[in-house]
C-alpha cells in the first residue's frame, strides 16, 4: 500500500519533471504565441536507420523554415512552431505511450505521424480517439480503405502495397514491350512483414502480366551473407531482378549483384535505394538501378528543398520519403493557417477539403488518401528520378541498366 | 491462511482495484503507461514463477509472446478473438511442454542460450512459413478492442498469475521447486521428479507469456515478426524480474514499476540520449542494489521490525 | 533363509570412459542388517553408493531392492521405493530453515506427508537426532555436525527401507564422533537396514554386522568386521604391499 | 565447390565475430552482451579513419585494436571486476554479468548514436570481384577471411607458445587450480577480456568493408557470437573457429540447396541440436 502511494507520488513528480524539461525548445519571449507539435519516431532500434534519413531531418527543416518566416499565420497573429521529440526505440508500445504522452501530458497542439507502417497503424486508434489529424507518410498498406473508414483523421501519402508492386510490374511490362527484356523475373524478398506483403502482392500481378517468376525466395531479416541468393538468382538466368528489400539488405544485395555480375536490364531494390548513401556507396555503378519511390528532383521547388535540407540539417535528403515527409508537414501547416487556429477538428476537415501546394507538387486527399505519388524511381546520373507515378507529371523514361563494371 | 497471508491478500486486492480505476481517468498517457507496466508485471511475474525457484534464466519469453501475437494475427479473419486467445494459450502450452522436455538435460548458461536460440528459431520458422504459405496480405488485427479493455484483461491475467503463484508456493510443487533451486541432487534423492516439476512450471510461464502476446495483438494492429519476437522483450523481462527480486512473488512487480517509470522519465527528459541514460541507470542499479528491490525492501523492513 | 534379502547387487560395473570405478561387484544385505562398505580412498565406495541410490546409472549388472530391479531407474524413483541417503559432503538446502530441510525428505519420497503431519514428523525426527531446539534456525547457524544431523533427519523422514550413510561420521571430533556412533547405533536398534561407508574403524567394529571391502573397484573381501580386518589382502590394500 | 568457398568466406566472418567473445566468456567468464557493440564501434572507427584520414580498414586495425584493448581493460576493471569479486557462485556471476554488460551495451549504443547519428553507414573498399573456380567473390570478403585466418593463427600461436598464453588457457580450464600454481587469475581475466575486445574491434574493422551498419545493430552480432562460442564449447578458441566455419557452411549450404529464407533457422536448429545432444559444445570435453 505504502509503496503504491509512494510510486504514485513518484509518477507525478516524474511527469512534472518531464513536462518542465521538454518545454523549453522554441520561443524566446514568453508572450509570443507558439504552436506545440509532438513527434515520436525511432532514434534507436532497427528502424532508426531509416527514420534518421527521411524523418527527423525534415522535422528540423520544416520547423526552421516555418519559424524563419515568422511562424504560422493564425487569425490572431503569427505563431512559432516548437516540436517535442520522443524516441520510440522501434517499439510500438513505446510509440503508443509517446503519442499519449504528447497529447495528455505535454498537451501538444498537433502530433506528427510516426515512422513505419506498423507504427502508424498501432498509433492510429490513439490519434483517432484524441482527435489529432495523422498524416501518415512512411506507411504503405493495402488496407487504406478499411483504415480510413475506421479512422476519419488518418491520411495516407505514399500509396498502397498493390500500386507499389503494380507499378514495378508496369515498368517491366513497358520494358518488355520495348523489347528490352524478356519474360523471366527473379524476385526475392526480406522475410519481414513489409517484404512478405509486397512479395505476396507482386506474385499474382507478375503472373497476370505474363511474366515468369523464375526465382522466388525470401531471406531472413538480418542475414549476414546474401551471396547465395544473388548467385541463385543469377543461375536462374533472369531478365529482371526485383528485390523487396529493407535498408541493410538493399546495400548488401546490390554489392553482391555487382560482384557476381548479375547483369540484367532491369534491377530493382526497394527501400533505401533512393538514399543518398546508396549513391555514395555505389557511385557510378548505381546508374540505372530502379528503386522504390523517386520524385522529380528538377522542379524548382524540390531543387530549393534539397539545397535547404543540406544547409539546415547538414545532410542530403533522399529522393523519395524525405520530400514527401516534408510535404506532409507543409500540408499540416497550411491547413492550420487555412483554419487560422489550432482547432484540430477544423484542421482535419480542412485537410480533407483542400488542395495544398507543397514541394512535391499539389497534394489533395481523396477519401483521405493522396492519390498522387511516385512509385518507381531510377538512378540516372547523379539523381534518382521518378520513372513511374500516379498522377505526378515529369516522369522520366526508363533507361536500361548498363552492365556492372 | 495465516494472518500475514490475509493481510497480503487484502493489500493485493486493493492494489489491483486501484489499478483497475486507471482507465477511468481521462489520461491516455497513464493508461498506456499502465499497459506497459501491466504487460511486464505479468510477464516478469510468470517468468519468476519458473526461474525464481529453479534459477534457470529463460530468454524464451519473446518466443511465446510472439507465438501469441502471430496466432491472433493469422487467425483473426477466421475465428472470434476470444477463441484465438484460447488457441494461442494451447499452442503456447504445447510448445512450452516440448521445449521443457527437450531442455531437461541443460543447466545454467546452456539453458539461457538455448532459450535465446529457440526464440530466434521459432521466429525464423514462423516468418518463413508466412512467406512461403503466402498470406495474401500482412497480418492486420483490426478490432474494436480498446486500450482500457486490454488493460483490464492484463490486470485479470495478473490476478490469475498471482493466484497461481500463491497456490504453487503453498503446494508440494512449490516446495519441490524450492528444493530443486537449492540443490537438485538432494531433490532427486528426496523422490522429486525434477523434470516434471520444471516442465509444469515452464508450461505455466510460457502459456502466460503467450496469452499476453495474444492480448496485446489488437493494440498493435499490424503484426511484424521483428516486433512480435523481439529479443529485447525477453531481456527486459529478465532484467525487471531480477531487479525486483525473483525469489518473491511480489518481487518482479517492485522491479517493473520503478524500472518503467525511470525508463519513461529518461525517454521524456533525454529524447536524444534515452539509450545512453538508460545504460547508466542500469549500471547504477546493478551495482547499488545487488539483491534487487525486494531484497532492499526486506532488509529495511527487517531493520524497522528490529527496532520496535 | 532366515531374513529377507533387502538389497542384492549382482556384477555391478560402472565405467567412466576408460576408467572402471566399480568392477563386477556382487553382495547382498539382509533386512535389519548394517553393512559396512570399506576400502581405501578411491576404491569406488562412493560410486557404489551412487549406483544404489540412482545418482549414477549402472554400466552393467543389476541391483535389486526387495526383489525389484532398481538399477536403471532414476534416483527419484529409487527414493520413492524406500532408499534414502546422506552425502559424503553434507548437502544442505541453504535458503531454507532446518525444519524445511528435514521436511524435504518426507514429502515426495517413500512417504508422502503434507501439512500438520509433515511438520509433526519433522520435529520428531529433529528431536531424535538431538536437534529439537534448532527447528527454526537458518542453516547458516549450524555447526558441521549439526548439519550432518539435519541431513540424517531428512533421510529418516521417508522412513526408508534402506538407508545409505556415506562417510557420515567423517570430519567429526572425538566427542562428536561418539554422539554420531550412538545415533547410528540407535537406528540399528530400531531394526533399520543400513549401508555405511566409513573410514573410522572403531565405528565399523561397533556398528557393522558385516563388511564388504573394496579396492580399485573390486570386492576383495567380505565377512564380519573382525574377519575382514584380519584379511591379508585387506591389510595390503590399506597399507601397501610392504606390510603384507 | 560454390558452397565450400561461400561457407569458408562466411565462416571467416563468423570467426571474426566470435573469437573475441570466446576469450571474454571462456577465460574471463563474462558473458559479454556488449560484445556486438564493441564490434560495431570497431566498424565505426574504421569508417571514421577511412573517410576522415584515408586509412584503409586493414591498417586501421593497428590503431583500433590497441584502443579497444585499453578501453575493454578499463571496462573490466571498473565494471566487471567488482562483480567477479562479489559473486558467490558462477551462476551469480553469470546473472550479474548479463545485467551489467546489458547496461554497458546501452551505453555503447547511446554513445555511438550521439557521435555518429542513427543512420546506416557503409563505405566502399575493395568491392571488386575476384574469381575462384568460376565464381565471383568480393575481394573485401576474401581479405576479411584472410584477416580472420591471421588473427586466429596469431591467437593460437600466442595461446600455445607463450607463457601469458598458457596462463590464459590455464585460467580457462580451471580457475581454481590456476590460482594454486601462482597465476593471478584476476589479472589474466582482465587481460583476456581486453584482448577479446581488441580482437572483436579488429573484426569490426574488417567486417565494415562489406557490411552496412548502424549504431543499434550490435545485438545481431552478439547473438551470432554467443551461438558460435557455445557451439564450439566455450573453453577453446579452436572450437570457436571450427564452429564458425561449420555455421558458415551450414548456412551457405541451406541457402544454396534448400531456401535462403531458412538460413538463420538452420543455424539455430543446428545450435539447438548441438546443445541438446552435446551440451558441452561440439568440441568441449565432457566434464564428469
Amino acid at each position: 500500500m505504502k509503496t503504491f502511494l509512494n510510486s504514485k507520488k513518484l509518477m507525478l513528480s516524474v511527469a512534472a519533471a518531464a513536462f518542465t524539461a521538454v518545454g523549453v525548445f522554441g520561443g524566446d519571449a514568453a508572450a509570443q504565441q507558439t504552436i506545440k507539435m509532438g513527434m515520436s519516431a525511432p532514434k534507436t532500434g532497427p528502424l532508426a536507420g531509416g527514420a534518421t534519413v527521411t524523418h527527423w531531418p525534415n522535422v528540423k527543416l520544416w520547423v526552421h523554415d516555418v519559424n524563419s518566416r515568422g511562424g504560422l499565420k493564425l487569425k490572431n497573429g503569427r505563431a512559432k512552431v516548437e516540436v517535442i521529440e520522443y524516441d520510440d526505440r522501434t517499439n510500438p508500445g513505446e510509440a503508443i505511450k509517446n503519442i499519449n504522452r504528447l497529447a495528455t501530458q505535454d498537451k501538444v497542439d498537433f502530433i506528427l505521424a510516426p515512422f513505419g507502417t506498423g507504427f502508424n497503424l498501432a498509433t492510429a486508434p490513439i490519434f483517432n480517439k484524441l482527435g489529432y489529424p495523422q498524416l501518415a507518410v512512411s506507411a504503405i498498406t493495402d488496407k487504406i480503405p478499411t483504415l480510413t473508414k475506421r479512422y476519419d483523421n488518418i491520411f495516407f501519402m505514399l500509396g498502397s502495397t498493390s500500386t507499389f508492386t503494380g507499378s514495378v510490374v508496369k515498368i517491366l511490362k513497358k520494358m518488355r514491350s520495348d523489347g528490352k527484356i524478356g519474360n523471366r523475373v527473379a524476385m526475392v524478398n526480406v522475410a519481414d512483414a513489409f517484404g512478405i506483403e509486397l512479395a505476396a502482392a507482386a506474385r499474382p500481378v507478375f503472373k497476370e502480366a505474363g511474366f515468369e517468376i523464375v526465382y522466388d525466395k525470401s531471406y531472413p531479416l538480418g542475414a549476414k551473407d546474401l551471396s547465395p541468393i544473388v548467385k541463385g538468382a543469377k543461375a536462374s538466368n533472369p531478365d529482371a531482378f526485383v528485390a523487396w528489400s529493407y535498408p541493410p539488405d538493399t546495400f548488401a544485395l546490390t554489392a553482391q549483384a555487382r560482384i557476381n555480375k548479375l547483369d540484367v536490364k532491369a534491377y530493382y531494390t526497394a527501400v533505401a535505394t533512393p538514399f543518398p548513401s546508396f549513391k555514395g556507396k555505389f557511385k557510378d555503378a548505381a546508374e540505372g538501378i530502379l528503386g522504390a519511390g523517386g520524385i522529380n528532383p528538377d522542379t524548382p521547388e524540390l531543387k530549393a528543398y534539397f539545397k535547404r535540407h543540406k544547409e539546415v540539417t547538414g545532410k542530403d535528403a533522399d529522393y523519395w520519403a524525405s520530400a514527401v515527409t516534408y510535404a506532409s508537414f507543409e500540408v499540416l501547416g497550411q491547413a492550420i493557417e487555412g483554419v487560422g487556429s489550432i482547432d484540430r477538428k477544423a484542421v482535419t476537415e480542412y485537410i480533407k477539403q483542400h488542395e495544398f501546394k507543397t514541394v512535391i507538387g499539389p497534394v489533395k486527399f481523396v477519401n483521405q488518401n493522396s492519390e498522387r505519388f511516385w512509385t518507381v524511381g531510377q538512378w540516372q546520373g547523379n539523381k534518382f528520378y521518378g520513372v513511374s507515378s500516379e498522377g505526378r507529371p515529369g516522369a522520366r523514361p526508363v533507361i536500361d541498366k548498363p552492365d556492372w563494371k | 491462511m495465516t494472518r500475514t497471508e490475509i493481510r497480503n491478500f487484502l493489500i493485493t486486492i486493493v492494489l489491483f482495484a486501484l489499478a483497475a480505476l486507471i482507465p477511468l481517468s481521462d489520461s491516455g498517457f497513464w493508461l498506456s503507461m499502465g499497459i506497459t507496466i501491466a504487460t511486464y508485471m505479468v510477464l516478469s511475474t510468470s517468468w519468476a514463477l519458473f526461474s525464481g525457484p529453479t534459477h534457470y534464466i529463460s530468454l524464451a519469453t519473446g518466443a511465446f509472446y510472439g507465438i501469441g501475437m502471430f496466432t491472433v494475427g493469422v487467425g483473426i479473419e477466421l475465428l472470434p478473438y476470444w477463441v484465438l486467445v484460447v488457441v494461442a494459450a494451447v499452442i503456447g502450452a504445447v510448445v512450452a511442454a516440448l521445449v521443457g522436455l527437450a531442455t531437461l538435460r541443460l543447466s545454467g548458461v546452456y539453458f539461457v542460450i538455448f532459450t535465446l536460440g529457440l526464440a530466434e528459431l521459432i521466429r525464423q520458422i514462423v516468418t518463413w512459413v508466412q512467406t512461403t504459405m503466402g498470406s495474401s496480405s500482412g497480418l492486420y488485427v483490426l478490432t474494436n478492442i480498446t486500450e482500457p479493455i486490454i488493460f483490464w484483461e492484463l490486470l485479470i491475467l495478473g490476478i490469475i498469475v498471482y493466484f497461481i503463484g500463491w497456490w504453487i508456493n503453498r503446494s508440494r510443487l512449490g516446495f519441490a521447486l524450492r528444493i530443486i533451486g537449492n540443490d537438485e541432487v538432494v531433490a532427486v534423492h528426496s523422490g522429486i521428479n525434477t523434470a516434471a516439476a520444471k516442465i509444469i512450471l515452464f508450461v505455466v510461464s510460457g502459456t502466460v507469456a503467450t496469452i499476453v502476446g495474444a492480448l496485446l495483438a489488437p493494440r498493435l494492429s499490424y503484426i511484424e515478426s521483428s516486433i512480435a519476437f523481439s529479443p529485447m522483450l525477453s531481456f527486459i523481462v529478465v532484467i525487471t524480474a531480477l531487479l525486483g527480486g525473483a525469489q518473491r512473488l511480489w518481487g518482479p512487480i517492485v522491479g517493473v514499476i520503478p524500472f518503467m517509470l525511470v525508463w519513461d522519465f529518461l525517454t521524456a527528459t533525454f529524447p536524444n540520449q534515452t539509450t545512453l541514460m538508460l545504460g547508466i541507470c542500469f549500471l547504477l542499479v546493478v551495482y547499488a542494489i545487488p539483491n534487487g528491490f525486494a531484497g532492499l525492501i526486506e532488509k529495511y523492513s527487517h531493520r524497522l521490525r528490529g527496532r520496535t | 533363509m532366515a531374513a529377507r534379502s533387502a538389497l542384492s547387487v549382482k556384477n555391478a560395473t560402472k565405467n567412466f570412459g576408460g576408467l572402471i570405478a566399480v568392477n563386477q561387484m556382487s553382495f547382498d544385505i539382509e533386512e535389519h542388517e548394517v553393512l559396512g562398505l570399506i576400502g581405501p580412498n578411491g576404491s569406488g565406495k562412493t560410486t557404489m553408493m551412487n549406483l544404489i541410490s540412482g545418482a549414477l546409472r549402472i554400466s552393467s549388472g543389476h541391483i535389486q531392492l526387495f526383489g525389484h530391479v532398481i538399477s536403471g531407474q532414476s534416483a527419484s524413483q529409487i527414493s520413492r521405493l524406500g532408499v534414502a541417503r546422506t552425502f559424503q559432503l553434507v548437502r544442505m538446502l541453504n535458503s531454507m530453515t532446518v525444519l524445511e530441510n528435514v521436511e524435504a525428505g518426507g514429502v515426495f519420497g517413500h512417504r508422502k506427508l503434507w501439512g500438520g503431519s509433515l511438520q509433526m514428523q519433522a520435529v520428531e525426527m529433529l528431536e531424535k537426532v538431538g536437534m529439537g531446539d534448532a527447528v527454526y534456525s537458518p542453516i547458516s547457524a549450524l555447526t558441521y555436525i549439526d548439519q550432518k544431523r539435519v541431513e540424517l533427519a531428512r533421510a529418516l523422514m521417508s522412513d526408508p527401507r534402506l538407508l545409505l550413510l556415506d562417510e557420515w561420521l567423517a570430519g567429526l571430533n572425538p566427542s562428536e564422533l561418539q554422539i554420531g556412533i550412538d545415533l547410528v547405533n540407535s537406528l540399528r536398534e530400531e531394526g533399520r537396514t543400513i549401508i555405511v561407508v566409513e573410514h573410522v574403524m572403531d565405528a565399523i567394529r561397533s556398528l557393522c554386522d558385516r563388511c564388504v571391502v573394496m579396492n580399485s573397484g573390486y570386492k576383495i573381501a567380505e565377512g564380519t568386521p573382525a574377519e575382514v580386518l584380519a584379511d591379508e589382502e585387506v591389510i595390503r590394500a590399506y597399507l601397501g604391499d610392504d606390510h603384507a | 565447390m560454390e558452397i565450400l568457398l561461400g561457407g569458408i568466406l562466411l565462416g571467416g566472418t563468423y570467426a571474426l565475430i566470435a573469437m573475441g567473445l570466446q576469450l571474454q566468456y571462456g577465460v574471463a567468464r563474462i558473458m559479454n552482451l556488449a560484445n556486438g557493440e564493441v564490434l560495431v564501434a570497431g566498424s565505426f572507427g574504421a569508417l571514421w579513419l577511412f573517410t576522415g584520414a584515408q586509412i584503409n580498414p586493414i591498417l586501421a586495425i593497428v590503431l583500433l585494436a590497441p584502443a579497444a584493448y585499453i578501453l575493454n581493460y578499463f571496462i573490466y576493471l571498473i565494471f566487471l571486476r567488482p562483480l567477479v569479486r562479489r559473486a558467490k557462485s558462477e551462476g551469480q556471476l553469470e546473472v550479474d554479468s548479463i545485467l551489467s554488460t546489458f547496461g554497458i551495451s546501452f551505453i555503447f549504443i547511446g554513445l555511438l548514436h550521439a557521435i555518429f547519428g542513427g543512420e546506416y553507414f557503409n563505405y566502399e573498399y575493395l568491392e571488386i570481384p575476384f574469381e575462384i573456380f568460376g565464381q565471383a567473390y568480393g575481394v573485401n570478403r576474401i581479405i576479411a577471411f584472410v584477416g580472420a585466418a591471421i588473427l586466429a593463427a596469431l591467437l593460437y600461436i600466442w595461446l600455445t607458445h607463450t607463457r601469458s598464453g598458457l596462463r590464459l588457457r590455464a585460467v580457462s580450464v580451471t580457475p581454481s587450480s590456476a590460482r594454486l600454481v601462482g597465476i593471478d587469475v584476476e589479472r589474466t581475466s582482465a587481460m583476456a577480456f581486453a584482448l577479446g575486445g581488441a580482437v572483436t574491434a579488429a573484426g569490426g574493422s574488417l567486417i565494415s568493408m562489406f557490411d552496412t551498419f548502424d549504431a543499434s545493430i550490435g545485438v545481431v552480432f552478439t547473438m551470432k557470437a554467443l551461438i558460435i562460442v557455445i557451439l564450439g564449447g566455450v573453453k577453446e578458441i579452436r572450437g570457436t573457429i571450427v564452429a564458425a566455419f561449420i555455421l558458415g557452411f551450414a548456412e551457405t549450404a541451406v541457402a544454396t540447396l534448400i531456401d535462403p529464407g531458412l538460413t538463420l533457422a538452420a543455424a539455430f536448429l543446428l545450435f539447438i541440436l548441438v546443445l541438446l545432444f552435446r551440451p558441452q559444445g561440439l568440441f568441449g570435453r565432457q566434464s564428469s
